[in-house]
Order: structure tokens, then C-alpha cells, then sequence
């Protein structure tokens, strides 16, 4: 029976990988429309989140069927809980990705300049961040996964930088569209927020300690 | 687009119905133990039966290849139809019927003979001579029971000697042997402790896409695990019957609901 | 297939026949018996012949076939003997069953099942050689062959019957009567007085009706330490003739077909019907028996 | 005190009924074992039988007792089977097993009787090892009908169920599964029966036994010698009884080793299968 369980976990472990693949593209699509401001890439991000809302109703469905089928005990339950919330952080982290293209609909037209440029700098950082949580899942990495969290507060950092930036920069004239690139900051931080979050399921999983909220136990 | 691998196998409707029950009604002397029962089970699928102590879910498989022919006064009506022919007929072909619906009991019951012998017998009882034919799907039903491993040297040896689990798998070797197109089984696994289960349960799996499987198990978990489609009995009437995703996730019956949740009686 | 069928019928059938064999020799029995019989019967009647107490088979001009004499003996030597096996059978029966140790019941069990299988002309044969001369001594008699030596060596002899079907009986009572006797607080005499043998009861009285079954219907014992005088006994010590014997010593020396030949017949069906009636009655109480332990499911 | 009393009551007479049954057994042991020899078993009797050995009877038993056994093993066999594998009808089952029991109840005489009736004189076979062996045979059906019910019984039904579950027909399951799965505990209801036959008396009084014949039995016609017959004859109508007393301790002591053994044996061999089958199944 064994092999089949397997299987079936096997499965929702490549669902979970191929989503945050998609996500990912999210993440760094939404940063490289920021910088261009290319409203039609924005459009096809927001179009996409559809498909991620259809995947993560599968995996919970999946999720359910395993519990069901198997009732998971141990790792195995870890396993199958951590998924579930894994499961939602990736859908949150697409919405989030969907904000930041309407937040370059709402900008609109106009040049972003080196803000921009350092705004995709951060979302390529959060999109590792995102990609090396995923991987200390698949991998059962928990040094990778440690590194996640510890990495949350260089994000913090370069998004304070970022906004104190933003703030020197405005005046009356860009005052809603600086406004709108502050609130993409804003965005890209919850999604390093939520990665944090996967990293600290997947230790749960590899090692059944809760670091959540307990950043001694790590 | 990337594409996700999950099944969607469990959604799919289309079936094609192996056995067909109809109207069916099973009475021990006096006292009615099957009520109205119709379904239909699917070819090449895994139904599950499960139900009390006495709730007739054995008498009901029983039915399929007439192993209730053994018990003294009884009476059936209705109709069960395998392959376009009511086999509750009093003209049925018994013998053959039962070559093409093959049992496994729920304790193992290998004869007192060798492993070779013991698979050999159903294809003696259907008249094969040829020792070498007769050894080859020996062999064969022992790899496809996931014995082979095991006994591939002591096939000489007497089927005693082997441990339950692996007796059991034995008895489901010997019915594989004569190629049924149904295999029933009662209870297989309530003599076995969990990691012969486990074999067992995972062997039914491989053998879903050859054979139709219909198991009667008091183990829901194990209902849940293996099966396509579920049957709920109670009392000798059938409370629910559907896809084993919906009995066990959203059970539509008070009494079903009841019953797997564990808050029965 | 159909053919196979038939020919699986018509097995059946002759299964069926040979079944019946059994009952078919009962019967047979019974009529051999009857129409041997019949001679004497009709010539004599069998109530004159059952309650007249002259038995001179073989005189010539006047010969008698009274079987008081020889039914008396019968049950005299029945009714001692019981005497002496049913207190010792059902007490051995009790000790193997409640007091023994499982590893020796299994053996004391077997043990009993074998010697009762002791063919019964060695014990007439140790009857002759070691009892006849005591109780000669013991009582002073002209002739140690008498009622009381038949009936202590039967005795011996019905002990492993009775015992062994006695402890049938109490094996019967579920171990749950005692359990829950033992966790009253009553102790082991108690639980076996109060409890165990009311419980076995039936079953002991149709361990001793099959005895008393055996004992009335066993010859050679009988045959070699009776003494074989044809009259009614006065005392224990007096020789007797119980039907058995009768039948097999005379036998021999009656003519095929003569009156006597058929006296004797009709003692063998005298005895046929009290060992038939006797078994029934057995069977009978042991099912009722059976079904009152919840056994007969 | 009572409590006392009572279980030394109940231990000494059962001691009591042990030691009886060694006193008798060991009183024609150790009177009888000087006698037996291979002289006293292999050569004919002769002076009267005041000397010479028991030959003849033990011949005359033998074939007696194989012979009965001969004719009980396919009646008995086959009601046992059919009781067993067919019927289905409770009332059935129950008068045939009533008229079993019956039978096993009805004294061996009594046989002796029938046997003289209907062998020696309805079919004129005659004082003769056929008739003996035609009376035997029924005295022991019953026994030997009630072990070998005991025997297929003890066949998992499982197994039956097996077989058929695999399309076997019910002769074919009882064939090639339940009777070899039951042919060492049919064994021991024949080594049982045998004992039994072997002890046996009063059914061959009148219907196969004499006292003396000078040759071996040449047919199955010709009367036969048996061991508890010239028991019995050496003590009742010997001519020199005090010379005969000692053949006959002889003669008794082999009958009991023979019977006692192959009693022994059944009982063994069944006990030692019991216990295995309780721990297989």
C-alpha cells in the first residue's frame, strides 16, 4: 500500500513544485512590468491568477483524498498539513503578484527610472526567496529553509530603503504614482512575508519544531 | 501553460457495468438478510462493502458466485446479472460461474499441500494436463501476487510453512491462477497483522486493471484506501452506494454519515 | 457440464444408499431376530415365557422356558455392578476433569480411553484365576462363580466407560459457570457440588444408562464367572445365568430350528430391545442436553 | 475439613480405579510374560492343548480382523463421507447418526446371533472366517463410522470452501482435498477399529470360532481359531485345565499387548494431530 501512498504524495509534491514555478513567473513578470510598465503583461498576469486559484483547489482536493484514503500519521501528516498552508501561501503570493500588475495599471503610463530598477532587484530577490523555500521542500533542505528566514530581513531592510527613496523623491506631481510604487514595495514584502511562512512549514515538517512566532527554535 | 499532473480519474462517469444486481432479496430461513438491493458494479474497478457485523455484506458477495448454495435453507430473489445472464438462475453453470468469479476468504485457506500443488489445483480442476503449462502460470501468478520473491525456492514446500500474510497472498495466487474476471473478497485482511495488510491491500491495487474487485471489509480505512466505489450496508439494505471520495467525504445518508464517523449505535 | 451433473447425482445417490446401511442392519437385526423368534412365541407366548421361573431347555420330555430366572440374573448382576462403577466412574470422571493438571488430563484421558478398549474375556480370564478363588475363600462358598464375582469384575470394567463418557459431560459445562463461581468466592468443592454437577447432570445420567447398556448387554464376563445355574438367585453369593450367558453357552448345543434355538433367539430379542430402548433414551437426553448448553448451535 | 475430605475422597478412588485396572493388566503380565516366546507365538498346539503354542489363533485373529475390516472400510468410509459432505437435512443426519449410535449400543451377542442367522445359515457360509468377518465387520462399522466422521470433520470447511470457490465439483473437492487432508485421522479410526475387532468374542462364537483345528484356515470357508476365543475355550472346556491355565495366561497377555497397542497407537497418533491442528488453525 505503501507505494501507492507514495505515489499520491509524490504527486501533490509536484503539483506544489510546478505551482510555484508559475508562481515565480508571476513574481518576476509583475517586477519587469513595473519597470516597463507594460500594462498587456500586467493584464496577462491578472488573467493567469485564475489558473493558480483552479491549481490550489486541487491540491486541497488532493490534499482531503490523502487524509481520506490514507489517514497520514507522523512525517506524513506534517506532510499533508504543511501542504495545505503551503498551498494557500502560494495563492496569496499570487494574488499579491496580480496587485503589483494592477498597481502598474494604475501607473499607467510614465518613467519609473532607478527606482524601477531597484524594485526588480527586489522582486528577483523575493523570487529566490520564493524558489529556495519551494526547493527545501522538495529537497528536505532545512539549512536552505533557515537561510529563507533569515533572509526576511534584508528584504525588510531594502524595502525601508526603498520607500525612505520613494518618499525623498516625491512631490506633488508623482504623488500617486509614487504612491502606487510604495504600495508594490508593500506587496513584494508580503510575498518574502509568505515565503518566510513556507520555510517555516517545511521545518515543521523536516523536523516537527514550530518556528513560527518562536525564532529560538530555529 | 504548465500542465499538473493530478488524476482526474475519480471524476470521470463513465462505467461499464460488470454485475448488475436488480431487486435482489436473500432470506435464511425465515429471516430476510438482503433487502431490495440493486446496483451495479463496475468492470475493472475496486467496490468496496462495508457495513456491521451482520449486515449481510458477506451473504451478498456470496451471491456472485452462488457460495450460497452451502447454506442450508435459503432462498433468493432477484437478479444478478454478470455478463447479460442472471446467475441466480436455477440452470447456472456453477462450476463455471465460479471459475469466472473467483473468491479469497477471509481467513487463508491454503490446502495442506505444496505451494506448486496448491496453485496448480484450480487448473487441475479445469482439466489442464501439460505439467510445463501448468508450471508456467504457477509462476506467473506467483509474480503477479508478489510472492514470487518469496517462495521462488520452496515451491515444493508445503503451504503451511508460510506466514499468514503470505499464505494469504497464496490463496489470492491460486484464484489469479485460473484467470477469473471477478475476484471476491471477503474480509482478507481480518486475520493479518498491519504490514500484511498493507501487502495485500496494495496487491488488490495491481490487480484492479486486470480484474473486477469487490471487497467486503469492516475496515473502513481500508474501504477508503483501496477502493473506487462504496457500498454502505446496514441491516441487509443497502444505505448508500457511490464514489468512495463522496461516501467518505460527504456522505449523503444520516446513517452513513453516522457509521464512518464512528458515532454508530 | 450437464452430463458431469447427473453423473455427480446419480454418486449422490448411491452415497445416500450406503448411508442407510446402518440403519437397514438395525432393522434386519430386528427382523432376523423377530422371525427366529416367532417359533417360540407363538408356540409358547412371550408373557408366559417372561414371568415363568423354569428354565430346563434341554429336557427331553418336559421342557420349560421360563427366562425369569435368567432376566433376574441380568439385572441383579446389571444393578451391582452399576453399584460399584457409577461411584467410582463419575468420582474418577470429576478428579481428571476439575482436579487434574491440563498436561495430565490429556494423559489420564487417553489412558482411560485405552484400557477401556481391554477386551472383556481377559477380564473374565483374570476373574476365573484371581476373583473366583477369593471370594471362595472369602465367603466360604462351595464355588467362587457366583452373582457377586460377575458383578465386581463387570464393575471394574464399566469404570472406564463411565468415565470416560462422564468426563464428556462435565468438559461440557462452559468454563464461564466455574469463573463465575470462583469469583463469588465459593472454592473448588463448592463450585463442583453446586455448580459443575448440577450443570452435568443429564449428561452423567447418559453416561450411566449407555453403561448400564454395556454391562446388560457384555457376555464373556458373565459367561466365565456366573456359575450358569438357570434360577432365580436368593443371595449375592448364589450362582446365576443372566441372558447373555444363556445365549452363548447354549448356543452350541441346540438344535437349528428346535424350540430352544428359538428361546434363545427370543431372549436375544428381549435383550436387543432393552439395549435399543436404553440407547435411544441416551441420545435422547444427551441432545436435549446439548441444546440446553448452547452447544447444538 | 469437608473441603479436605472431599478432594482426598475424590483423588484416592480415582488412584483406586487406576491401580485396579494395573493390578489386573499387571497380574496376567507378570503370570503370562514367561510364557510368551517365539516358540509359544509360531508353532501349533498339540498334547490336547496341554502344550505347543497359539499360532493358529493368532493367524485366525489376524485374518478375521483384516478381513472385517476389509468389508467395514467402504460402508463406513462412504456413510461417513456422505454424513458429513452431502446432507444437508438436519432429520436425516440425525436418524442415520441415531441409528449409528444404536448400533454401537446393540450387545455384541446379540451380532453373534444375527451372524449366526443370516451368514452361517440364511447364506451358508457356514461356522466360517467369512461369517465371523461379515459379523465383525458390523460390529465395528459404527465405531469405525463415528472416527471417521470425526476425521473429515476436522477438515477446515475453509478448504472445501476453497476448492469449490475455484470451480471444483463436490466429488472432486472431497477427492483430491478432503480426504487426503483426512487420511492419516482415517488411518487411526482403522487402527482403532482393528483394536476393537481384535478384542472381540461373542460375535465369532457361534459364527467363525473353534477350540482346535489341526491345520491352518485353507479358504474362507473353513472355521478359524481366535486368541479371545481360545482364551475363553482353554478355561471352560479344557480337559487338563491346570496345563491350560498357563497357555491361556500366555494367550491373554498377547491379546492384551496387541489390542493395548494398537489402541495406544490410535489414540496417540489422534491426540498428537489434535494439538497440531489446534495450533495450525
Amino acid at each position: 500500500m505503501y507505494r501507492y501512498f507514495e505515489d499520491e504524495i509524490k504527486e501533490v509534491k509536484e503539483a506544489l513544485l510546478n505551482m510555484s514555478l508559475y508562481v515565480e513567473d508571476m513574481i518576476y513578470n509583475s517586477v519587469l512590468a513595473l519597470k516597463t510598465t507594460d500594462t498587456d503583461l500586467s493584464k496577462k498576469i491578472i488573467e493567469e491568477d485564475d489558473e493558480i486559484d483552479k491549481i490550489e483547489i486541487q491540491i486541497d482536493e488532493k490534499c482531503t483524498e490523502i487524509i481520506m484514503r490514507h489517514h497520514p500519521l507522523a512525517r506524513d501528516l506534517r506532510f499533508v498539513l504543511a501542504t495545505l498552508k503551503i498551498n494557500n501561501d502560494l495563492e496569496r503570493i499570487a494574488d499579491l503578484a496580480v496587485d503589483i500588475a494592477w498597481r502598474v495599471i494604475e501607473i499607467s503610463r510614465g518613467e519609473n527610472g532607478k527606482i524601477a530598477q531597484e524594485i526588480e532587484g527586489m522582486g528577483i530577490k523575493v523570487k529566490d526567496m520564493l524558489r529556495n523555500s519551494i526547493k527545501s521542500l522538495t529537497e528536505e533542505n532545512y539549512e536552505l529553509a533557515k537561510e529563507v528566514i533569515t533572509s526576511d530581513k534584508e528584504i525588510d531592510a531594502l524595502k525601508n530603503g526603498i520607500i525612505e527613496e520613494i518618499l525623498r523623491n516625491t512631490d506633488k506631481v508623482n504623488l500617486r504614482k509614487n504612491l502606487s510604487l510604495i504600495l508594490a514595495v508593500r506587496h513584494l514584502e508580503r510575498i518574502a512575508d509568505h515565503c518566510v511562512n513556507i520555510s517555516e512549514d517545511v521545518i515543521y515538517i523536516l523536523k516537527a519544531r514550530v518556528v513560527k512566532h518562536h525564532k529560538e527554535n530555529l | 501553460m504548465l500542465t499538473l499532473n493530478i488524476k482526474e480519474e475519480l471524476n470521470k462517469t463513465e462505467e461499464k457495468t460488470k454485475i448488475k444486481v436488480k431487486d435482489l432479496n436473500f432470506y435464511y430461513g425465515p429471516k430476510q438478510t438482503l433487502k431490495n438491493i440493486s446496483m451495479d458494479i463496475y468492470e475493472k474497478k475496486v467496490t468496496a462493502i462495508i457495513g456491521p457485523s451482520g449486515c449481510g455484506k458477506s451473504t451478498f458477495i456470496r451471491l456472485f458466485n452462488r457460495m450460497d448454495e452451502f447454506v442450508l435453507e435459503s432462498k433468493s430473489e432477484g437478479e444478478i446479472i454478470i455478463d447479460g445472464k442472471n446467475i441466480l438462475e436455477k440452470d447456472t453453470d456453477l462450476i463455471d460461474l465460479r471459475r469466472r468469479v473467483g473468491m479469497v476468504f477471509q481467513k487463508p485457506n491454503p490446502f495442506p499441500k505444496t505451494i506448486m500443488e496448491n496453485i496448480a489445483y484450480g487448473l487441475k480442476v479445469n482439466g489442464w494436463k501439460d505439467n510445463f503449462q501448468i508450471e508456467t502460470r504457477v509462476i506467473d501468478s506467483l509474480k503477479k501476487s508478489a510472492l514470487w520473491e518469496e517462495v521462488k525456492y520452496r515451491l515444493k514446500e508445503n503451504a503451511y510453512g508460510l506466514s499468514g500474510g503470505q499464505q494469504q497472498r497464496l490463496c489470492i495466487a491460486r484464484c489469479i491462477a485460473v484467470r477469473p474476471e471477478i475476484i471476491l473478497f471477503d474480509e482478507p485482511c481480518a486475520s493479518l497483522d498491519p504490514i500484511s495488510t498493507a501487502k495485500i491491500e496494495e496487491l488488490i491495487m495491481d490487480l484492479k486493471k486486470d480484474y473486477t474487485i469487490v471487497i467486503v471489509t469492516h475496515n473502513m480505512q481500508q474501504a477508503a484506501r483501496i477502493s473506487d466505489y462504496t457500498a454502505f450496508f446496514l441491516m441487509g439494505e443497502m444505505i448508500e452506494y457511490g464514489l468512495t471520495k463522496n461516501i467518505f467525504e460527504n456522505p449523503k445518508d444520516k446513517r452513513t454519515e453516522d457509521y464512518i464517523t464512528g458515532r454508530f449505535g | 457440464m450437464k452430463i458431469k451433473t447427473t453423473e455427480n447425482y446419480k454418486i449422490e445417490l448411491l452415497f445416500s444408499a450406503v448411508s442407510f446401511f446402518s440403519l437397514l442392519a438395525l432393522f434386519l437385526i430386528f427382523l432376523t431376530l423377530a422371525k427366529e423368534s416367532f417359533h417360540s412365541i407363538k408356540e409358547i407366548g412371550l408373557i408366559k415365557m417372561i414371568t415363568s421361573s423354569e428354565w430346563y431347555p434341554t429336557d427331553e420330555e418336559n421342557p420349560a422356558f421360563g427366562m425369569l430366572p435368567l432376566i433376574t440374573a441380568s439385572l441383579y448382576v446389571t444393578f451391582l455392578s452399576l453399584l460399584i462403577s457409577i461411584p467410582i466412574g463419575t468420582l474418577s470422571a470429576v478428579y481428571i476433569s476439575e482436579f487434574a493438571k491440563p498436561k495430565a488430563k490429556l494423559f489420564l484421558k487417553s489412558f482411560i480411553e485405552i484400557i477401556s478398549a481391554v477386551p472383556s474375556v481377559v477380564f473374565g480370564f483374570w476373574g476365573i484365576v484371581f476373583l473366583v478363588p477369593i471370594i471362595q475363600k472369602l465367603f466360604d462358598l462351595p464355588t467362587g462363580y457366583c452373582i457377586l464375582t460377575s458383578s465386581i469384575v463387570l464393575g471394574i470394567m464399566a469404570v472406564p466407560i463411565i468415565t470416560s463418557l462422564c468426563e464428556d459431560a462435565l468438559n461440557m459445562v462452559p468454563s464461564s459457570l466455574r469463573e463465575a463461581s470462583y469469583a463469588l468466592g465459593a472454592e473448588k468443592h463448592t463450585t463442583i457440588i453446586r455448580i459443575i454437577i448440577p450443570a452435568a447432570s443429564s449428561g452423567i445420567f447418559t453416561a450411566i444408562i449407555l453403561g448400564a447398556g454395556r454391562i446388560i448387554g457384555e457376555t464373556m464376563v458373565v459367561l466365565m464367572l456366573s456359575g450358569g445355574s438357570a434360577v432365580i438367585p436368593e443371595s449375592l453369593t448364589d450362582p446365576a445365568r443372566p441372558i447373555t450367558s444363556a445365549i452363548a453357552s447354549e448356543m452350541g448345543e441346540t438344535v437349528v430350528g428346535s424350540l430352544h434355538y428359538s428361546s434363545l433367539f427370543t431372549l436375544g430379542l428381549i435383550l436387543f430391545v432393552i439395549t435399543v430402548i436404553l440407547s435411544v433414551l441416551a441420545q435422547y437426553i444427551s441432545s436435549k442436553y446439548s441444546l440446553k448448553l448452547g452447544k447444538g448451535r | 475439613m469437608k473441603k479436605v475430605l472431599f478432594n482426598h475422597a475424590i483423588k484416592s478412588i480415582f488412584f483406586l480405579n487406576i491401580l485396579l485396572v494395573i493390578l489386573i493388566v499387571g497380574f496376567i503380565f507378570i503370570k503370562g510374560y514367561k510364557i510368551i516366546s517365539l516358540k509359544f507365538l509360531f508353532t501349533m498346539p498339540y498334547n490336547s492343548m496341554t502344550e505347543g503354542g497359539i499360532f493358529p489363533a493368532l493367524v485366525g485373529t489376524f485374518l478375521l480382523t483384516s478381513l472385517s475390516i476389509i468389508f467395514a472400510l467402504p460402508p463406513g468410509v462412504i456413510t461417513a463421507i456422505y454424513l458429513n459432505e452431502y446432507v444437508k437435512n438436519k432429520h436425516l443426519i440425525n436418524i442415520i447418526k441415531i441409528s449409528i449410535n444404536t448400533l454401537a449400543g446393540v450387545p455384541s451377542v446379540v451380532f453373534g446371533l444375527f451372524g449366526f442367522s443370516v451368514f452361517v445359515k440364511f447364506f451358508g457360509f457356514g461356522v466360517s472366517l467369512l461369517s465371523g468377518a461379515f459379523t465383525l465387520s458390523i460390529v465395528i462399522l459404527p465405531i469405525f463410522i463415528s472416527a471417521t466422521i470425526e476425521a473429515l470433520s476436522a477438515v477446515p470447511y475453509s478448504l472445501r470452501e476453497a476448492s469449490m470457490a475455484l470451480g471444483a465439483t463436490k466429488l472432486y473437492t472431497i477427492r483430491h482435498t478432503v480426504l487426503p487432508a483426512a487420511f492419516s485421522s482415517i488411518m487411526t479410526a482403522i487402527i482403532l477399529s482393528t483394536g476393537r475387532a481384535a478384542g472381540e468374542t461373542a460375535p465369532i462364537l457361534f459364527t467363525a470360532a473353534v477350540f482346535f483345528q489341526k491345520n491352518l484356515p485353507d479358504s474362507l470357508f473353513s472355521p478359524v481359531m481366535a486368541l479371545p476365543y481360545h482364551i475363553y475355550a482353554l478355561m471352560t472346556e479344557g480337559t487338563h485345565p491346570e496345563k491350560q491355565v498357563a497357555i491361556a495366561y500366555g494367550s491373554a497377555l498377547v491379546l492384551i499387548i496387541t489390542v493395548l497397542f494398537l489402541i495406544s497407537l490410535a489414540v496417540f497418533l489422534r491426540e498428537k494431530r489434535r494439538r497440531y491442528v489446534n495450533f495450525k488453525h
